[in-house]
């Protein structure tokens, strides 16, 4: 019997992994992106959980929005990639510090 | 164990690999194609959580689309992975304490025992989750519909403007202009006073 | 047989029209249009103002006293522009109108090639319309509108010269120091109306019993009586406006003025004000005898300290506003001994013979080319023989020759002093005494210097033949001195006049008889002149008997010693002089007071708004805003090193904020 | 006729009317003047119409228009008058008239803007003076300052910047503070409606609170020693117009606060703190006069002369406490805050005829200094003649309007404690001292140097602009009892209520 538990704890290790994907790939822009991504996939996976649970399809219905908002922040992010990479020629994230105070 | 959680350990410890592949991965393309495993299998185990919809929604949507807009990208841009791998082994115990510590916060404050406990209701979707949804988002969540609709179609044409580039000295026709030409600033008529033929010098 | 309010209302406004037409159409209505439109307005007030008094006195009309608008009304407190209308001050209309009227003619003359004829025409009908208001006021606040509007008069035409330094000085300095005058004065006001309820004159005196048991303590263990912080305050604004010391500074400036105005403003009729002001109030100054002391004393002092500068004085103006200051204190002294008719009846003659002295003063000085030093006149006599005779008449009236005006006024005064108990009549009575012998010293002198003697200017012929008022050369003349035209000779003759005779149908009624009538209150307990009226027996009586007192010897001894040394001896001066070096010293430098109130008042405040400024201001207030924004500034260029723009870093920043967020959850429980 | 919701027209026609002045756009200026000039002679009118609808009889709020705005919160659209408000609003319309003509030919650069820029400013400080909903006035409060920073920010002088900065950094910081106290009022009544916050009982400590809340924002706006010096670098900087409409109206504000606030919410602490305020207006009077003495650029001094007589509006108003608290004198406090109102009417007068004075100068020989002057008599008779009446009712000449109010608030003052009355007294003195030292560097002596031997005679629009403060001025010193008694009802009611203790 699968119970809420398994759901959240495998959305826990999913975020926690991600997080540690972004302390170690530091410098890469794409990886970043993805971790980012898998971030939200955690996420989405406690709302299917809890939406399952609770019986409350507002849950999935969230899911479904931060889908679309992750596809539209994914297209303009590869977008500012690209553009960057056209400008500077690397998307090495420590080359880029023109935000310095 | 009953086979759904025979299954759902399966596509848990499959997820778990692939989204560490993710992150460890020294090649981009390989890291993307993880990715996307992680997304495949995290739709089985929406399936498993009967939300069908979305299940299938991640895979085309996802998987069909953003996942591979990656690759694109990944292929497109000629990128040197080298540097981009400083200080990976550096970072790497940080990163797995934070997170180490980051899971045992959490799971500690879910409080995963207690829950452990509580049964899975009798499905309220009954048959069709995607009617269930369906309901759900044209009614209550219409208007939150129609912004992330939206938000789309401005994160599509946000992502052609950022991109779009004019190039210098490209030769092409403008049918528009050509068609918006005005005779009069074509030809220019000019009046001169006659010149006067200079006289020979004698 | 009642006074209307329309012949009143005429009175005040028409020099008030005359001098909108004059200052507002100057240009269209041209030189004789302006001083027509003026006198015009000016003559109708004093006819009117004579036709006011027969009414008072002759024709029985009761007093007038109704207010004409009302200024403000703030619940049931209430202030109105209103008249006030008895024998006082219908006395005081008649000689403000008359002086005025005559010092208009008499402009004519003396200002006959100035540029700013219009202007001034202007300003001097200004000044009597105020001076009526002023007078004629029931209330305070009117009375206060009056009083600063005839400064502001004197303000503008001590300065009508405007182009010299010494003017737009003098005239800054007595507006300042009439101002200190009026910080007194403004809270006298006040504390009337808390004390008494209301700033009408009536209701105030009415109630003026109240004041007996009422005391105001500014220095703990010290409480004082109402009726004398009342009477002080009051007073303090009338030793700014009357020049008594210590604020006496500004008179002798304001000599920078026109001649005209000197004998109208500062001689006759602005700066007894403060007088009059007094007298009005006798019957709150009579509640406080530690209040008419201190009247008493500067009075007494202003009278002889400031006479004694006259002796020494060579401008033949300062002369006479020094003995302006004089006799002012004689009034100031008179009123400190509950004398008040005594005083008002000074100021009466005073303001003829004084404004005659000013006018044949003036009338010198265009002989003379706008020369004003005595030490570069003399012999005159034989050039302007009326100017001369006048002159004469003046001087004896002010040196109290006994059937001039200003005798029966002077001899009155002192002879109150003499029979006061107040405390301070001891040296009050010196100080008159003495200032008698001043008196008469310093009249005799400005006269021999003037008329008398050797002629110690020369006649150039071509030198400097245009006609203006600088002069390269003292005591050199483009022409020789010639009697004046008939504009500037006629007031003098008609200011001559009454300084003759005016003392002989007035003496009776106004001083011993009841011709104030209730207009002015004096206790039982010290009505000294109701004493001398039981000995009074008649003017001729009182002539004679004159010549048979000490004041009469000792200004014939003051006449004595000036004719010696000024028409007999010319030589002893000198030698007066340097036998009494310190003593001269310190009356030509005026005691230096002068200096001591521009050392301390003057730089001292200037020198203290640059400390507060620079040190208050700019280092304090600024130093800590500027300085806590510079913090601020500081703060955020430390904590701009954390943005180091890496992306990372900030991500990092939010993990470790969301690890310890979890850590503080997890911790601190469920809240 | 009586049924027009006039404050809202106050309020609105001059806002609405900047569209059409901004549309004309830079290229049209004379179409922008005009337009300005017809939208601010109609408020003027629109304000004269309040004056027969008003009765000055009723203490009563009136012409009140109450329309719900924000629900959730409870914020109504309340407006109304009383005697003080419709004074000062027809200050404002007044002021805006002569402010419009004044810049007739003085702003050259982007007309348009500038004339909008005033017409909003007259539309929100009308709002300030007839807001009975505290949210409301707070939005007027703060709109204020926008219209205001920018005239200041882009028509100003060198050190625009600076002074903008500090004028809106100061003033903000104020009003933040009142903020807070509204917002804990609000949660206290559930209500944002001055009625009710005014009969709201509180506690001693709470209103202690809320006394320097209020203190805080109204003693910078007014502006009180020791938070002044924003004033006399924002004048310094400003336009002509800004700086007369600065003094004119903008200060009264302050002034005004303190009665709709500190008064009604807060008397407790307000008596409690009345000497706070009380010195503090006194050390305005004396210090500040001081200060003014000293100073080389006129508008610097004139803008010091307004701190100096500014601290009049306070002295009198706090002044009644002590009255009615203490000396149980209700006669005598009303004289002191009807001194601080007619005071408050009157330095917008004086204060906006005199920077208008300085504005003609400055635009004949572009310096402000006192040095760079001297003879004007000579060349400018006229304008000599205004300006020495000006200042003649700066240091409060009676007859001139600037005389009235220091007078009652010294007689009141006497009332209450004649120590308070003799330094207030003092100004007499000093303000004689600064004013007239200033006329006689300025406009008396012989042409000081070529430059002013140049300096031509005001021209018509200038005189008008001159001569319709000097009508002012003149009439409210002449004859004061209109405005009084227009205010009288209003002030008692106010007084009266002081006597009432909330706590």
């Amino acid at each position: 019997m699968i119970t809420l538990s398994h759901y959240i704890v495998l959305g826990t290790i999913l975020f926690c992994l991600s997080v540690a994907g972004v302390f170690i790939n530091r410098k890469n822009v794409i990886v970043l992106l993805m971790a980012i991504e898998l971030m939200l996939l955690a996420v989405n996976v406690n709302f299917v959980a809890f939406s399952r649970f609770l019986g409350d399809a507002s849950g999935q219905v969230f899911v479904f929005f931060i889908l679309t908002v992750a596809a539209a922040e994914s297209a303009i992010g590869l977008a500012i990639l690209t553009l960057l990479f056209r400008n500077r020629s690397t998307i090495n994230v420590a080359e880029i510090d023109s935000m310095k105070g | 164990m009953t086979f759904q959680l025979l299954c759902f350990y399966a596509f848990a410890a499959v997820t778990t690999l692939a989204a560490l592949g993710v992150i460890t991965l020294r090649n981009s393309v390989h890291a993307v194609l993880c990715l996307v495993l992680t997304f495949f299998s995290t739709a089985a185990i929406w399936l498993l959580a009967e939300a069908e919809f979305l299940a299938v929604a991640l895979v085309v949507v996802y998987v069909g689309a953003v996942m591979v807009l990656f690759l694109f990208v990944v292929m497109m841009l000629d990128i040197k992975q080298e540097p981009l791998r400083e200080g990976f082994i550096r970072y790497l115990p940080v990163g797995i304490a934070v997170a180490a510590v980051m899971l045992a916060e959490m799971l500690a404050l879910i409080g995963v025992r207690a829950m452990a406990q509580v049964p899975a209701p009798a499905n309220p979707a009954g048959d069709s989750n995607i009617a269930w949804l369906g309901e759900t988002l044209f009614t209550r969540f219409l208007l939150p519909f129609e912004i992330a609709a939206l938000i789309l179609t401005v994160g599509i044409i946000a992502a052609v403007a950022l991109t779009l580039r004019r190039r210098e000295g490209v030769r092409h026709q403008d049918p528009a202009r050509q068609v918006a030409v005005d005779p009069r600033t074509r030809v220019r008529v000019v009046k001169m006073a006659a010149e006067r033929g200079q006289e020979p010098a004698a | 047989m009642t006074l209307s309010q329309g012949i009143l209302l005429t009175i005040v406004l028409a020099p008030l029209a005359g001098s909108l037409l004059a200052g507002l159409f100057g240009r269209q209505i041209g030189r004789a249009g302006a001083h027509t439109v003026t006198i015009l307005g000016v003559a109708l007030s004093c006819a009117l103002s004579c036709y006011v008094l027969y009414q008072l006195v002759w024709g029985g009309a009761p007093t007038y006293d109704q207010n004409v608008y009302t200024w403000f009304e703030v619940g049931q407190l209430s202030a109105h522009v209103g008249f006030l209308v008895d024998r006082l001050t219908a006395m005081m209309m008649v000689v403000v109108t008359f002086v005025s009227l005559m010092v208009h003619v008499y402009t004519i003359g003396y200002m006959a090639d100035d540029d700013g004829y219009q202007r001034f025409f202007s300003y001097i009908a200004l000044f009597t319309f105020s001076m009526l208001m002023l007078v004629m006021s029931n209330n305070f606040l009117q009375l206060f509108f009056g009083w600063e509007a005839v400064g502001l008069v004197s303000y503008l035409l001590i300065g009508f010269w405007y182009k010299r330094p010494s003017a737009i000085y003098a005239n800054l300095k007595a507006f300042l120091v009439n101002r200190v005058g009026d910080f007194g004065f403004i809270l006298g006001i006040a504390a009337v109306l808390y004390w008494l309820g209301s700033l009408d004159y009536a209701q105030a005196f009415q109630q003026a019993g109240r004041l007996e048991d009422l005391t105001l303590t500014l220095v703990p263990g010290h409480p004082w009586h109402a009726a004398t912080v009342i009477g002080v305050l009051l007073f303090i604004g009338a030793m700014g406006k009357s020049a008594q010391v210590p604020l006496h500074v500004w008179l002798p400036d304001s000599m920078e003025g026109p001649t005209p105005i000197s004998a109208l403003i500062h001689a006759a009729t602005m700066v007894t004000a403060g007088i009059f002001m007094v007298a009005r109030m006798s019957p709150l100054y009579e509640l406080s005898e530690t209040a008419l002391s201190f009247v008493l004393v500067i009075g007494a002092t202003t009278a002889l300290f400031t006479g004694l500068i006259g002796i020494v004085q060579n401008d033949i103006k300062r002369v006479v506003a020094y003995s302006t200051l004089s006799q002012l204190g004689y009034m100031t002294v008179a009123l400190g001994v509950s004398a008040y008719s005594g005083a008002v009846y000074h100021l009466m003659t005073h303001a003829f013979f004084k404004a005659l002295l000013f006018l044949g003063a003036g009338s010198v000085i265009i002989a003379m080319h706008h020369e004003q030093d005595m030490r570069y006149m003399g012999g005159l006599r034989k050039y302007m023989p009326v100017t001369y005779i006048t002159m004469w008449i003046g001087s004896l009236a002010l040196a109290g020759m006994p059937g001039f005006a200003g005798f029966f006024s002077k001899d009155a005064i002192i002879e109150a002093v003499g029979a006061s108990q107040r405390a301070g009549s001891g040296y009050a009575y010196f100080c008159v005494m003495a200032g008698v012998f001043v008196t008469a010293l310093y009249s005799f002198r400005l006269l021999y210097l003037t008329f008398h003697g050797k002629e110690r200017f020369t006649v150039k012929a071509g030198h400097g033949a245009h006609h203006d008022d600088h002069h390269h050369e003292p005591g050199v003349l483009a022409h020789p001195p010639h009697e004046s035209p008939w504009v500037v000779t006629l007031p003098l003759v008609m200011l001559a006049i009454p300084s003759l005779l005016i003392g002989w149908p007035t003496i009776g009624p106004m001083l011993f008889g009841d011709y104030f009538g209730r207009s002015i209150v004096v206790g039982e307990a010290h009505d000294v002149l109701g004493e001398l009226g039981a000995e009074f027996h008649g003017p001729l009586a009182m002539v004679l008997h004159g010549f048979t007192q000490w004041p009469f010897w000792i200004a014939f001894a003051g006449f004595a010693v000036a004719t010696y040394v000024y028409l007999i001896d010319p030589a002893a001066a000198d030698r007066v002089r340097r036998a009494l070096k310190p003593v001269h010293e310190l009356l030509s430098h005026k005691y230096w007071i002068d200096e001591l109130y521009y050392a301390v008042f003057a730089k001292g405040g200037v020198r203290l708004g640059r400390a507060f400024w620079r040190g208050g201001d700019a280092a304090v207030i600024d130093g800590a805003i500027d300085g806590s924004a510079a913090l601020v500034a500081r703060a955020a260029a430390t904590l701009r090193g954390l943005q180091s723009g890496f992306l990372y870093h900030y991500a990092f920043a939010m993990i470790f904020g969301l690890v310890l967020l979890l850590a503080g959850f997890w911790l601190f429980g469920h809240v | 006729m009586s049924n027009l919701p006039l404050l809202s027209l106050l309020i609105w026609v001059p806002i609405v009317g900047a569209v059409p002045v901004l549309l004309a756009g830079a290229g049209r200026p004379n179409a922008a003047r005009w337009l300005a000039l017809l939208v601010s002679v109609a408020a003027f009118v629109l304000s004269l119409l309040a004056l027969p609808a008003y009765d000055a009889a009723s203490p009563a709020m009136q012409l009140v228009e109450n329309h719900p705005w924000i629900e959730t919160l409870r914020v109504n659209y309340h407006l109304g008058a009383d005697g003080i408000s419709l004074a000062l609003i027809l200050l404002t319309t007044f002021t805006t008239i002569l402010v419009v003509v004044g810049a007739w030919e003085v702003i050259q650069d982007k007309v348009h803007q500038y004339m909008a820029a005033m017409l909003v400013l007259e539309g929100l400080m009308v709002g300030v003076f007839c807001a009975m909903d505290a949210l409301l006035f707070y939005v007027f409060f703060e709109g204020m300052l926008i219209p205001m920073f920018i005239i200041i920010g882009m028509w100003g002088g060198p050190r625009r910047v600076y002074a903008t900065l500090k004028f809106f950094i100061y003033t903000f910081l104020g009003s933040i503070f009142m903020l807070v106290g509204l917002i804990y009022l609000y949660f206290k009544a559930g209500t944002f409606d001055l009625a009710t916050l005014a009969s709201l009982p509180l506690g001693m400590r709470e209103q202690t609170w809320l006394f320097f809340a209020f203190l805080i924002a109204f003693a910078i706006k007014v502006p009180m020693v020791p938070v002044h010096t924003w004033l006399p670098d924002a004048h310094v900087e400003a336009p002509t117009g800004g700086s007369v409409v600065l003094a004119a109206v903008m200060l009264k504000v302050g002034g005004y606060g303190f009665l709709r606030f500190s008064l009604p919410i807060v008397p407790d602490a307000s008596q409690a703190y009345a000497w706070v305020v009380i010195a503090l207006s006194l050390i305005a009077i004396v210090y500040i006069g001081y200060v003014a003495l000293v100073q080389e650029d006129m508008k610097k001094l004139i803008a010091y002369s307004s701190v100096a007589h500014m601290g009049f509006v306070t002295l009198g108003t706090f002044i009644a406490f002590a009255l009615v608290r203490e000396a149980n004198d209700v006669q005598m406090a009303k004289l002191g805050m009807q001194g601080a109102m007619v005071q408050m009417i009157s330095h917008g007068f004086v204060s906006g005829a005199m920077f208008t004075c300085i504005g003609v100068m400055y635009d004949r020989l572009h310096t402000r200094m006192i040095k760079d002057y001297g003879g004007l008599v000579n060349v400018m008779p006229w304008f000599a003649a205004f300006m020495v009446l000006f200042a003649m009712a700066n240091c409060g000449l009676p007859g001139t309007s600037g005389f009235v109010g220091e007078f009652m608030v010294i007689l009141a003052s006497f009332a209450a404690n004649a120590w308070i009355a003799l330094f207030a007294a003092f100004t007499l003195i000093i303000g004689a001292g600064y004013t007239l030292w200033l006329v006689k560097r300025v406009i008396w002596g012989d042409v000081a140097n070529p430059h002013v031997a140049e300096m031509k005679d005001i021209n018509a629009r200038e005189a008008f602009v001159l001569g319709a403060f000097a009508l002012a001025v003149l009439a409210l010193g002449v004859w004061p009892w209109p405005l009084t008694h227009l205010m009288d009802a209003s002030i008692g009611q106010l007084v009266e209520k002081l006597v009432v203790t909330k706590v």
